[in-house]
């Protein structure tokens, strides 16, 4: 396929997604360069969540292109694929291994060899020690390396899938409501972490907590009706007539 | 914790099994009473056909016991039940025989049972009384086959549609397992033997448990259709038969017109039909609960009052027990002793007078003769004699019309030996 | 999670009893005099030579079902498959030994007048082929549906439910005399294996070893996959397995290569039950099996190996000492004791010892209670 | 045997001509009827019922329903009020001889009863026996009928009537060598015009040696029959589809509300489908001994109590084990099992394992003939009566509050408990309805298979695949799953056979979840991710 090659890492153009008559995605186009940091906004419905999906290679879109690097297209690839490629996904609600030892799941995050063989006959290296050792300092769990997922809180459980998210290493990371269940200083801790994150990665954030996205303070893009409304700063973003109506109210 | 609690566990699945045989080895040592295995499935598909026969057993034994025992002893039955599983028949074989010590075994019913616990009566030379008619081709000297072989059942019942009826036209119609494919087999070979043509016979086969049996039954209409006289030559299993009838029935197949004669279709399974529809579709057995004679009579009544319940039904496996388990006691009475290599030597050439008013003899190759008994169908249930040979005949163990088997003789009296080559003058060869 | 050691306390106590049985056993049976209290009667030693294999077949359903949440309704096929290739080795082990005395074909194809031998049947007469043929055939059969079914994303009940469709369409099959494969009768009527003859206690005391060995082995197979980074990834799928695809796994070569494996193993079970039982038949294939070997894997507790084991060896004690004793009964303390399982032992036995077990170690470590271990269903 | 039948005969004979003064051909047959042998009965009915005797008619149908008696030599008919007739002489016969038995019949004699008679009532004021006379004729072609045969079709008034004499006589005619050349052409299309099965095999069997013209138009005729019947089996085989496939959503359509709406493997499913047909049985029983007027209306009876029955066990089983599991489907599975093995052994128990009689009404027997076309009144009733169940079970789900609160609560549990709905409620009326249609499902099936306690087990499987075939959680998807499949297999089993039919579909099923892992209407969007 003969695409247009695109400067930006991620590239949407005019992509549209439909469940039975539904439209999620409406001729959506976005671009993200790279090391940058994006928060996404909307109303619920928006598309956002689908918007996600196709990036991730969950969703196909029913029409439309979307370019990774400027030359992968991600319409053509699967889940795996695409991580491979060095796109990370956060889930809305925190999604760990729950079974596994936070070690574990980090671990399973690391940037490896993913085949079955690879899995099967790898031991653990002193090398992969030392990375997951820094990655529990940098989410702060540390004390918890041994402990179940399951048993972290909700807090705990947001960072170490922002844990894994870091140790694949990924060129993106679309992170989903990392504030959500978060206390003030959580948040703000989170903020600031995904703003360490962006010195060297492309990042696009999904959230309603406007306080949290004004933390950021990077360029904004608001959704709706599975379309770009307004793009800009947050100001100017959130003083724009329609934004206010759809979205923010008042 | 797990410690235990394996070690638990792993001891008990040895401890279940040793506690059944010390369970039953404390009443196998007490000598006072001869053990009689019933080996009969009590659960599964087969109970439907089994359960009876073991009822059966339990009525002779009680009635034995009341003629005072056997040698003077009481007998006593072992029942266990191998719930149609196949490979659970051998085991639980092996448990009567080397666990309880029973001194002859009741038991099995379809082929593929009698088949997997071959090995182990061979092994541990017990006695095994096989009472349900099947395919022949077999000869076992540990076993005794009290049912028909299938020149006492298919091939007379042939001769009488083509003598009576002036069939020319035949549907051998089968459930696809050993018993109907090698009697079609026989069949086939026989009739064409008498100049029917092939394009005059049709073979069908059907799953086990065949239930919808609209097509078949409309091709058989369609065949039977062709000018000629045509007669259902059915070797249909137990329960497929009851939708196979309704449907005949449905779609108004008259025994006038294509009569179906049935070599698995007893009063137990009419039980469960509505029969005003079948009126004269014929089945062939070796014995019939309307058949009118003193010795059915008081058996009959015996069966009803052992089972409390009048409606209940005799049928042809249940008198294969009943001359079977009585040639099995005047052998130990003649032999004087349990012990199987004794007995086998002595009960071939037993007579008991059977059911049907004849006395069946064991014969050397371990089948007994029989009548062979033609009836109609009658609107109860019942069957109505319309044909039965003049004497008793002698069970085939191997049939003469396989080009397998046809130079095959068995005789455990002088050749010793199940399967005598006559051409090769070889004992298995 | 007791996936971190290849050989954590609970293995050791595993095989110490299977090593313990391969001994006493034959000892017991053996050399102690028949007569003698501690004498273990013939009889029981291929009872216990079945209950062995059965736990083999349970501890494949385990490997998939326990650590990736693959339920598959059909494992009674790759048994039955496994067990049919060493019945067709057996079969030819008669040679002219049969009734008829046919130096090629087996009994039941010269009773149906066949010509000559079918041409899946060429090889079966040597060992290391039937034996290759043992691991292949589930193992292929395992590959091409689970290819399929893992490809298009079948999961859950509908994968389950298209594995009964499977057993059953080979259940089918294999009774259709026209298959070459003894039709319902199945294969039976064996004389010898490898030249020893099947009748003799000593060959039974072999086989009964050689299945604790199979077993032992399989146990640790098992260890060694779950215990390795792939088990964890495993692990993974079954608890959540789209995030695994978010991390990169391609979760369909997972499932297909452990569901492989699976087969082999259950196929491995079929092989040495069949010389113990002594018959092989396409009732082995039915629905009804598949769905009761779950069951003993769920009442020893799913997801713990040696729970597996357990809970072969105590459903079928169970229903071995039921059949015998109250053989009216047994179905009600059969169905009685799944209802109980499911509804009581969510976790089956060991499961739920362990629960307790693992709960008295919070109470003593910290406060906070355990949260449900359960794993999450599918 | 032989020789004996021979000695018995002449002695009988003997014993006969003392026996009847006036010797004539009626006379002088009574006697075999006392032969007891099957050959001398038959030869007998034919000698009485071309005597032209008064007593013959009479004399015949008793011997057909087993009212003619018969004792060395002498011959009586059992009137329905118990008295005795000479058959000889006619006149009443008080104290009856001793050793009297009735004469025995089988198939052979029966047909030549039918034939007789046939012959016989050809005449008969009453226009069904007409009817059933010239079927008989045409069945016996038997050319002594031939003289009644022409007085009865001129004299003929129902159409209908008319048509089947002048086939039975067209019967006779085409086979009859010195019957007149344009008699037999005729006969041929009249046959052709019947076009059945029986004309064709008539037509197709013409000896060779008929006169050439006869020959041709008789192949042309035969041609033409085969076409036309080619076409209808064509049409006979989809309808044998069909009725197969409202045999299958009978039994799946339960199962489409337990599993496919509430997702509960119910594997007790089929132990319902069991439990309907038992009721059906047991009011069968009651109705026998109590009012067996009312057998005809007995299914009627049965369709509400097995309803009931069915449905209460149903509530019975879910409130007792299946609510503990809701969201765990696999574990729903393993329990039911073990429930359905509880309640086949339950059954085996109080009922026996052997099968029991379950009658068919006498409004569900017999066909209903279109062209070559013969429709068996239970399966149409039995089609009709699965698309009505599916029609009732469809409105209930879409416009009575239950099926809304199902609906509700199948789709987001959580949030329809907090609207209000009970939903602990709502789950045990669903699993009772589920397990009530399929109560209903044993009901028919009994008439068609065996009522014994492994009913369910035959159909389970094919229930489930029905469902995950037609689409979980869509009533219209089991609808065309299950025609689908029932249609499928019947177009297959002409040529692959029973069995491999049934592989080969199982195999498509298999491929076909591959392709749409969902099934045939699967649910789509987001709601299929939760």
């Amino acid at each position: 396929m003969n695409a247009p090659v695109t400067p930006s890492l991620l590239y949407l153009d005019n992509v549209t997604v439909s469940f039975d008559g539904f439209r999620a995605l409406n001729a959506l186009s976005l671009a993200v360069d790279h090391a940058e940091m994006r928060a996404i906004i909307g109303p619920n419905g928006a598309g956002k969540t689908t918007m996600m999906d196709v990036i991730t290679g969950k969703t196909r879109p029913n029409e439309g292109t979307a370019l990774f690097e400027g030359t992968y297209d991600l319409t053509a690839l699967d889940e795996a694929a695409i991580a491979e490629l060095g796109i990370g996904r956060k889930f809305q609600t925190p999604t760990v291994f729950d079974m596994h030892s936070v070690e574990d799941n980090l671990l399973l995050a690391l940037k490896e060899e993913r085949g079955p063989i690879a899995t099967l006959f790898s031991r653990r290296t002193r090398e992969e020690r030392e990375r997951i050792d820094a990655l529990l300092e940098r989410v702060r769990l540390t004390a918890h390396r041994h402990r179940k997922a399951g048993e972290l809180s909700h807090g705990q459980k947001q960072w170490l899938e922002i844990g894994m998210l870091l140790a694949q290493e990924p060129k993106l990371l679309l992170i989903d409501e990392p504030a959500a269940g978060m206390t003030d200083q959580e948040t703000a801790d989170t903020a600031d972490l995904l703003r360490d994150i962006a010195r060297t990665k492309a990042v696009i954030v999904v959230e309603h907590d406007m306080t949290f996205v004004r933390d950021l303070g990077v360029k904004v893009t608001c959704l709706h009706e599975g379309s770009v409304l307004a793009e800009g700063s947050l100001d100017a973003v959130s003083s724009n007539e329609r934004v206010v109506e759809v979205y923010l109210g008042r | 914790m797990s410690i235990f609690n394996i070690s638990r566990r792993n001891l008990m699945a040895l401890s279940a099994a040793a506690l059944v045989s010390s369970a039953l080895a404390g009443t196998a040592t007490a000598q006072e009473t001869i053990k009689v295995g019933v080996l009969h499935s009590l659960s599964g598909t087969m109970a439907i056909s089994e359960t009876t026969l073991k009822d059966v057993m339990l009525m002779l034994i009680e009635e034995q016991n009341k003629k005072g025992g056997l040698l003077g002893k009481k007998l006593e039955a072992v029942v266990v039940d191998p719930a149609s599983d196949w490979p659970l028949f051998a085991e639980k074989a092996r448990q009567l025989i080397s666990q309880d010590k029973v001194a002859a075994v009741f038991g099995c019913w379809t082929s593929v049972s009698r088949k997997s616990v071959l090995p182990v009566f061979k092994e541990l030379n017990s006695i095994l009384f096989y009472p349900v008619q099947y395919e022949g081709e077999e000869s076992e000297r540990n076993v005794f086959y009290t049912g028909a072989a299938p020149n006492q059942q298919a091939i007379p019942a042939v001769d009488y549609l083509a003598e009576e009826e002036g069939v020319e036209r035949w549907v051998l119609a089968g459930t696809d397992y050993v018993y109907p494919r090698t009697t079609n087999k026989i069949l086939e070979a026989y009739l064409k033997s008498k100049g029917v043509k092939p394009e005059n016979i049709m073979i069908s086969y059907t799953p086990f448990g065949h239930s919808d049996w609209q097509t078949i039954v409309a091709d058989i209409k369609k065949f039977g259709s062709a000018g000629k006289k045509t007669a259902v030559v059915s070797t249909i299993n137990g329960d497929a038969n009851v939708p196979f009838y309704k449907e005949l029935a449905n779609q108004g197949v008259k025994a006038t017109d294509i009569p179906v004669v049935a070599f698995s279709v007893g009063e137990e399974e009419l039980a469960g039909i509505d029969t005003k529809p079948l009126v004269g579709h014929l089945a062939a057995w070796n014995y019939f609960q309307s058949v009118d004679t003193p010795e059915n009579r008081e058996f009959i009544a015996k069966w009803k009052t052992f089972t409390k319940n009048d409606k209940r039904v005799t049928n042809d496996p249940m008198e294969a027990h009943v001359v079977g388990f009585n040639m099995w006691v005047k052998a130990v009475e003649k032999a004087g002793t349990t012990d199987p290599d004794k007995v086998i030597d002595a009960i071939v050439g037993v007579q008991v007078p059977n059911l049907t008013g004849g006395v069946s003899e064991m014969l050397p190759n371990h089948h007994i003769t029989k009548p062979v008994l033609i009836g109609e169908i009658k609107e109860d249930g019942q069957f109505d004699t319309v044909w039965q040979t003049d004497g008793l005949v002698p069970g085939d163990a191997w049939s003469k019309h396989l080009e397998g088997s046809k130079d095959l003789i068995a005789d455990w009296k002088t050749l010793k030996c199940g399967n005598y080559n006559t051409v090769t003058k070889k004992c298995g060869a | 999670m007791k996936t971190q050691s290849l050989l954590d306390r609970q293995s050791i106590v595993v095989l110490a009893l299977l090593a313990a049985a391969a001994i006493l056993v034959p000892v017991l049976n053996g050399i102690m005099a028949p007569g003698s209290a501690l004498h273990l009667s013939d009889h029981l030693v291929p009872l216990l030579g079945k209950y062995i294999c059965f736990a083999l077949l349970a501890l494949s359903v385990d490997l998939i079902w326990g650590f990736c949440g693959i339920l598959s309704l059909g494992h009674g096929a790759f048994f039955a498959l496994g067990g049919y290739a060493m019945g067709m080795y057996l079969m030819r082990q008669i040679g002219p030994r049969g009734v008829y005395a046919d130096p090629i074909l087996p009994d039941f194809m010269v009773f149906l007048n066949w010509k000559e031998l079918p041409w899946f049947w060429y090889g079966f007469d040597w060992f290391p082929f039937a034996a290759l043929m043992v691991l292949l055939a589930p193992g292929a059969l395992a590959f091409v549906f689970g290819w399929f079914a893992f490809r298009s994303r079948v999961t859950g009940v509908y994968f389950s439910i298209i594995t009964q469709a499977m057993t059953f369409a080979l259940m089918l099959a294999f009774f259709r005399n026209d298959m070459g494969f003894g039709g319902n009768n199945g294969l039976t009527d064996f004389k010898d294996v490898v030249g020893f003859p099947l009748q003799a206690g000593a060959t039974r005391l072999v086989l009964f070893v050689l299945s604790v060995l199979a077993l032992a082995g399989g146990y640790l197979l098992c260890r060694w996959v779950i215990s390795s980074k792939f088990g964890k990834v495993l692990v993974a799928v079954r608890d959540a397995e789209s995030r695994t695809r978010f991390l990169g796994y391609r979760v369909e070569h997972y499932k297909l290569a452990v569901f492989t494996l699976s087969a082999m193993l259950a196929g491995v079970a079929g092989a040495l039950y069949v010389p113990q039982v002594g018959i092989i038949n396409p009732s082995e294939f039915a629905p009804a099996n598949s769905i009761e070997v779950v069951i003993w894997v769920a009442v020893g507790g799913r997801g713990t190996l040696a729970g597996a084991i357990l809970g072969a060896l105590v459903v079928n004690a169970g229903k071995t000492w039921f059949t015998g004793a109250l053989p009216e009964f047994w179905l009600f303390a059969l169905g009685g004791l799944f209802v109980f399982v499911t509804l009581f032992m969510p976790r089956g036995i060991l499961g739920s010892a362990q629960d307790l077990w693992e709960r008295s170690r919070q109470r003593f470590r910290t406060n906070r209670p355990a949260e449900a271990l359960s794993p999450a269903a599918e | 045997m032989f020789c004996l039948r021979h000695l018995l005969r002449a002695v009988v004979l003997l014993v006969g001509f003392t026996a009847t003064a006036v010797a004539g051909p009626y006379e002088d047959a009574l006697p075999k009827f006392s032969a007891g042998s099957y050959s001398e009965t038959d030869e007998a009915i034919g000698a009485v019922a071309s005597s032209g005797h008064p007593m013959a008619q009479a004399v015949i149908e008793a011997l057909q329903d087993g009212r003619l008696l018969a004792g060395n030599g002498q011959v009586f008919i059992r009137d329905p009020s118990g008295g005795l007739v000479n058959a000889a002489t006619g006149q009443a016969f008080g104290a009856a001889p001793a050793d009297l038995k009735p004469v025995r019949v089988n198939n052979r004699v029966r047909r030549a009863i039918e034939a007789a008679l046939g012959g016989l009532t050809l005449l008969s004021p009453n226009a069904g026996t007409r009817m059933e006379a010239a079927r008989a004729v045409f069945r016996s072609r038997d050319e002594a009928a031939l003289p009644n045969l022409d007085k009865a079709v001129g004299q003929e008034g129902d159409a209908g009537v008319k048509q089947a004499l002048q086939e039975a006589r067209a019967a006779i005619l085409l086979t009859k060598a010195d019957a007149s050349a344009e008699d037999r052409l005729s006969a041929v299309s009249t046959l052709r015009a019947r076009g059945d099965q029986d004309a064709l095999a008539l037509l197709s069997n013409l000896s060779a040696d008929s006169p050439p013209a006869l020959v041709a138009a008789a192949q042309q005729a035969a041609d033409a029959v085969r076409s036309r019947l080619e076409f209808w089996s064509a049409v006979q085989n989809v309808w044998y589809g069909i009725s197969l496939g409202s045999v299958l959503l009978l039994a799946a359509i339960g199962l489409a509300i337990t599993f496919g709406t509430m997702g509960v493997i119910n594997m007790a499913h089929g132990e319902m489908v069991m439990l309907g047909a038992y009721t059906t049985f047991v009011v069968q029983e009651l109705i026998r001994t109590y009012s067996p007027g009312l057998f005809g209306a007995s299914l009627f009876i049965a369709l509400p109590l097995a309803f009931l029955v069915a449905g209460a066990v149903g509530i019975l089983i879910e409130r007792s084990v299946i609510r503990f599991l809701y969201g765990r489907p696999l574990e729903t599975l393993l329990a039911t099992w073990g429930l359905s093995l509880i309640l086949q052994q339950g059954v085996r128990t109080i009922f026996g394992p052997t099968n029991r009689e379950v009658g068919t009404p006498a409004w569900m027997s017999g066909a209903w003939e279109i062209g070559a076309l013969s429709l068996t009144y239970n399966r149409i009733v039995i089609v009709v009566f699965a698309f009505s169940v599916f029609a009732v079970l469809l409105l209930v789900l879409r416009y009575t509050s239950l099926g809304l609160f199902v609906r509700a609560v199948t789709q987001n549990r959580r949030m329809a408990g907090s609207m209000g709905i009970r939903t602990s409620r709502i789950d045990a009326l669903a699993f009772g309805l589920g397990s009530g249609v399929a109560g209903i499902a044993g009901v028919a099936l009994s008439q068609i298979d065996n009522v014994s306690p492994n009913l369910g087990q035959g159909y389970i499987i094919d229930s489930f695949m029905v469902v995950v075939f037609g689409g979980v959680g869509n009533l219209w998807g089991t609808l065309v799953g299950a025609m689908t499949l029932g249609v499928a297999n019947k177009l297959l089993e002409p040529y692959a056979g029973a069995v491999l039919g049934k592989i080969v579909l199982l195999i498509a099923i298999i491929l076909f979840i591959q392709r749409r892992p969902r099934g045939l209407f699967a649910l789509k969007g987001r709601a299929v991710e939760a």
